[in-house]
């Protein structure tokens, strides 16, 4: 039984929570909360150049050959620092995407730029939940026209891979016929945009089965953006209890007052679930065993409830000043909305591991 | 049990109806608010126009004697005028601390040549007031205030900070809670005064929320002077006029939920899709319409139960605290589902969805403000354990030592 | 505005309250509970003799025709002191179905019986959930053949209103081949029998549409036993907050703990939600509102919930006396789970209440 | 990351496995219990019995050095052995206290003569043990017991009642926590003992439970003498005896919530209709059923996280509490549910009803008992909140003061 990461992963954890800690700072996350960048510049440069963001990308396509677990640190690491940049749509989906359904030649092409930070990634791959009727983008074997629906990241990505039907194709975003659409998002640190394509030049993924693929790459980001969730939500646990062991009221430290308290050891007690859930799922996506599925599907609606809950009442707890645009709290409120649906929210996934249960069980 | 009018209620209605028809605008989206498209300026001009005619008709101050200004009303017709109203677009926020806390405060602390002077302007919108009692480090722990007021004569020296106070960028007098002895323990040693918030010494700095809007503020006072006339109630006698003023809050019947948050939920529940399949047809989300009703209709019936008590004449009790506990969250809740509803498409700001969604987005990012203004969840608690249950305060220790003593101060 | 009861029936409550404190004690709802009595003798009469229980059938049939909010009251005061009488099979279920589709002989002959407790009436109306196959009731116009479902009160009731298929069926259970079967109960204090018929004579009531007189005594049943959940839950909550003022632990008073304090604030929150929503059920049931189903659809879940709530931690606040069997916690844990499942759980309730809503809104 | 046992691990399961194949009878239904059928002096001599055999193969006291009669080996091979054992009919709880609390303390504390006495016929299940701490007064806060130990000559007189005790009606021996100084603050008057349960004024008086079992007592001593001898620890040393007797408790890894949870409940939706369909459909449940794997397979992987903290040769911490706390409520929330999934007839008992609903049902009615012994959630919470999360101990009044000066004493 050894249900805990290696010391040479803890190593490259510390290494990246370093970084972390000196360039992904508010006011860095600020620049694009408040539009004056697209993405934390100075973070995606040292988590490419750390082979951080690369981590799972065999060496021979140009990644850091570290594997998944690895990955799912780093992902931990990104999310308690709200890094500002396109790590789950490059490499949690799309390098994923391309790893498993592209050709010997696609994969030897893309990841490798992928990898090197040359070429921002971003994917759209379905969701059981949607509002407005399915977007018109037909693909004609060659060419892509119609519209996108809203990509993360989609106004930075050079490359995308999308679900077209029964597809997944693949489309240079420097193509022609290309324009692009920003659209406003509820976490405006996780930009988002609409792609719109004109006989834009494009391919299929070679891989058979792209729905089964589809599935498989969207579990594997549920387990790495619960990873992220966790650290997000650790994040604002840690600063709630700080700030309640410095602020006095009554006479008293805040955090001494019982209702405080229990309050923090509920939000604690989600956390630590969604962690060994996300442990579980980060294992089963590791050894590409069959519980993946539903291990990615508990740790998905783990490490949501986890993060929500450390964020709505983080902001509680702090009372006034965690409802002012200068505390980073919101920030949370906001992340934890957008990775909580950025798949597909708790429900869609808490329907899917319903599911998976009673396959099990029959 | 009858939820209908009493003859003279029905008759007062009818009236407020008409005056209102005659003069007023009626809202045509559910978030609609007085005054959008004008600038600011504009729109407190408008504020101040509206509030000048509902003076004028004796609608500004229903339960105040006549010889304040008031009309003498009840407080049943108090509350008839705003049920009427709430369909209308006013500007109720803005006069909101001048007709509940300032004014009401002058009327009772101040001496007559004062209230002479500030009633009416205050009643016609023409002077705004705020209320400057919190501070950075006296939250919910008023008692704790450090803003330092030195006698000088016949005036006093005023040094210190305030925050959360609304308004304060418009308003041109306030309440100010100040502490006069630091010898004495943390609640005998405040004095509560006017203060012009146009007099020298008075810097405004706007809070930025996390929704982006700046309701509240920072006021920063320095060497501020107010003449002893302006003090209300005794020297150290500031916490009994804050009391006092807080009570006239509290005989407003709180809790300011949307009564129709699941008919939005409904509606949204019908423009998505779960499954393939319309999202209203899922039993999940039905159960949540469900509970969004029974949050929202059960603080409606509570209200309904302390106007009842104010219908009789009684003043409702601390148990309205559980409508701002259960309404503040219920919004929370209620507008996360909503944006759920939509999966990843949910996360488009409402600029890009239908303006159904402008609605609950506004509700989610106002929540937890509205979680904590106005006393948090433990605060709330708090109240209902120990005033409606009877149970024992916290066990204090910062009660009866000299304030300057306090490890806090 | 009047959102309250009446003085006058406010006194009967006071009454009722007065009477119940001396004879529906602890210990004569154990004498059920532990099998020595089918059900508190002097509590039925007592109820019967001061025309509480038969407050809402009118004076020409034997009742007091004080209408139904004066026995909303009683059933407040019933369900706080934990009263194990046939009150809801005969009074809210049985007697309601009789006086809503009844010809006015069946109404002449069985409402007075009822009213003046010389027939116990139980009714089985039909529920969204089940659990075994229907019951292979089967009624030829003149006799009815089969089993009933588990019915509460039916080891001592005389008469029994059925829903068998489209029709309500009334059935003399001293007729000629009548069994009866007592069931096990998760509350004994509520003693349920299975009744089995072999061509026993029976009538069918005279009303039409017995789908929607079975749905609105359903509503009415909701409503009154919101209001014995609400006193349920106020009894426990009360002796929670009494417990804890004279415990002591750590030197205090165990109620001056703010864990202790908020939940039972939490508690209190819940039961006024309850309670208001029952009181509205009272006032659409008192009225014939339309908004009779969604109110009484409101009132259920919200009291299922306050009683559960209540039942729960009212034991966990005890510590540990509450789950012993000299308690009478346990009493309130088995009721609140008797009376918020008895004509189907708050999920159903739920779905109605739904149902409702969007009708509405459509 | 690796759940699999390394190549020691294996071997000793392999080993434990035969065994247990050889000599232990395997469960047939979830809730079938060691002793079914049996009448209580049947199952008592059974447990002894399996007891002995456990002893004399080296699996009652696997982490005990080999001179006390242990077998010297890891933790982890204990938690290997209890995984394993786990599938069989065995009398667990009987021994449960004996070896996990009162013969370790007994290893500790007592005198070379009283190892060599009580160890031995204590490990082979000859002799079984109980605790005795709590008291009517004294349940969470253990420091405010009042049993009376007076000295006189060589022995002791001990006055006093105490509460919750499990299993005194069959036990031979116990450790006893008494009050030997009353002019001592709370926590410095204790004195630990070793009782003879058969000794004259001992007596026992089964508490019955809600679920209608007995399985604790109260047990009331009436000028019970105790050999000086039989002393655990010095005299006023007995919190930090006690403390040592729970930190063993505390090495054990907590939790005991089935694993199977979720499965019961698909198998009872299979069984129900929710408005003429299989509940299994229903979008509710089904949310239901995904939760229930949640809470539980979310506690079996905390105590992974604590099994691979014990087989790196270190202790789990404290963190370990939300186990308990977690499977307690989720027991009671989803047994709950599963009830209500039969609508009125789920309130039939479960004789009645198909056996699967026997185990929910006992869950249903065993549940509040498990959110209070061995800690109330609010005491979990505590622990959570002051020694993993750092915050500040209540504020204590009761800690310096002579005990008979508490207004509690």
């Amino acid at each position: 039984m050894n249900f805990d990461f290696s010391d040479d992963q803890r190593l490259l954890q510390d290494a990246v929570r370093t970084m972390l800690a000196e360039t992904s700072t508010s006011q860095a996350v600020r620049e694009v909360l408040e539009g004056r960048a697209s993405h934390a510049e100075a973070v995606w440069h040292n988590l490419i150049e750390m082979g951080a963001a690369a981590a799972a990308i065999p060496e021979q396509y140009g990644g850091a050959g570290l594997g998944y677990l690895a990955l799912c640190l780093v992902a931990e690491e990104a999310g308690r620092h709200l890094a500002a940049v396109p790590l789950a749509s490059s490499f949690y989906l799309a390098a994923e995407a391309i790893q498993r359904a592209g050709s010997e030649a696609q994969k030897q092409h893309w990841l490798p730029k992928i990898a090197s930070g040359e070429v921002v990634a971003t994917a759209a791959l379905g969701s059981r939940e949607r509002y407005r009727p399915a977007a018109p983008l037909a693909f004609d074997g060659q060419t892509l026209t119609g519209a996108s629906p809203a990509l993360v990241d989609g106004g930075i990505a050079g490359l995308a891979v999308l679900r077209v039907g029964d597809d997944l194709v693949l489309v240079e975003l420097a193509g022609t016929g290309v324009s692009r659409n920003p659209l406003p998002s509820l976490d405006p640190t996780r930009p988002l945009a609409e792609l719109r394509f004109d006989r834009t030049p494009a391919e299929r993924l070679a891989g058979a089965n792209c729905a089964a693929v589809a599935s498989r790459v969207l579990d594997g980001a549920a387990v790495l953006l619960a990873f992220e969730q966790v650290g997000g939500a650790t994040c604002i646990l840690e600063a709630t209890r700080d700030y309640s062991l410095e602020r006095k009221a009554f006479g008293r430290q805040i955090g001494s007052f019982q209702a405080m308290k229990h309050k923090m050891a509920e939000i604690y007690t989600a956390i630590e679930l969604a962690r060994v859930h996300a442990y579980y799922g980060a294992w089963a996506l590791s050894s590409d065993a069959p519980e993946l599925p539903r291990a990615a599907a508990a740790a998905r609606v783990a490490a949501t409830r986890a993060y929500t809950v450390a964020a709505e009442e983080g902001i509680e707890l702090h009372g006034g000043i965690g409802f002012t645009w200068e505390m980073d709290c919101h920030l949370h409120y906001r992340r934890a909305r957008h990775l909580g649906q950025i798949i597909g929210s708790e429900h869609a996934w808490r329907a899917r591991l319903a599911d998976e249960l009673i396959k099990e069980a029959a | 049990m009858d939820f209908r009018d009493t003859p003279e209620e029905a008759a007062f209605r009818a009236e407020v109806r008409a005056w209102l028809e005659a003069n007023g605008q009626k809202r045509t989206r559910p978030d609609e608010v007085f005054g959008e498209g004008l600038d600011d300026a504009a729109k407190l001009a408008a504020a101040k126009a509206w509030q000048a005619k509902k003076a004028a008709a004796g609608y500004a101050a229903i339960t105040w004697p006549k010889a304040a200004g008031g009309r003498g009303g009840t407080a049943m017709q108090q509350v008839i005028y705003q049920q009427e109203e709430a369909a209308y677009l006013v500007p109720g926020m803005i006069f909101e601390v001048s007709i509940g806390m300032g004014l009401p405060t002058v009327m009772t602390w101040a001496a007559p040549e004062l209230k002479a002077r500030f009633l009416r302007p205050g009643l016609a919108g023409e002077e705004i007031w705020c209320q400057l009692f919190s501070e950075p480090g006296a939250g919910s722990d008023t008692g704790g205030v450090r803003t330092r007021a030195v006698r000088d004569g016949d005036d006093w020296i005023i040094n210190g900070q305030k925050v959360w106070t609304s308004g304060a960028h418009f308003c041109d007098y306030g309440i100010l809670l100040t502490r006069s002895d630091w010898d004495k323990p943390k609640q005998e040693g405040l004095t509560m005064f006017i203060v012009d918030m146009k007099a020298p010494g008075v810097e405004v700095r706007p809070i930025h929320q996390m929704s982006g809007d700046a309701e509240f503020n920072e006021v920063f006072f320095t060497d501020v002077r107010i003449p002893d006339s302006y003090r209300l109630g005794p020297e150290c006698g500031g916490w009994k006029v804050m009391l006092s003023t807080l009570m006239q809050e509290r005989l407003s019947v709180g809790g300011n939920l949307p009564t129709d948050l699941h008919a939005h939920l409904i509606a949204l529940a019908q423009q998505c899709a779960w499954d393939e399949r319309p999202a209203i047809e899922d039993d999940r989300v039905r159960a949540r319409i469900a509970d969004a009703y029974l949050q929202q209709k059960g603080v409606e019936l509570v209200i309904a139960r302390g106007l009842t008590a104010i219908s009789k004449g009684k003043a409702p009790g601390p148990e309205m605290a559980i409508t701002k506990l259960v309404a503040a969250k219920t919004m929370q809740d209620i507008a996360a589902f909503a944006i759920e509803l939509a999966g990843p498409e949910g996360l488009l700001g409402f600029e890009a969805l239908g303006g159904d969604w402008r609605y609950m987005q506004r509700l989610w990012l106002g929540s937890p403000g509205a979680r904590i203004a106005g006393g948090t969840d433990e605060i709330l608690k708090n109240v209902i354990a120990e005033r409606v249950l009877g149970l024992p305060g916290e066990i204090r220790s910062d009660r009866k030592v000299p304030f300057r003593d306090l490890e806090s101060a």
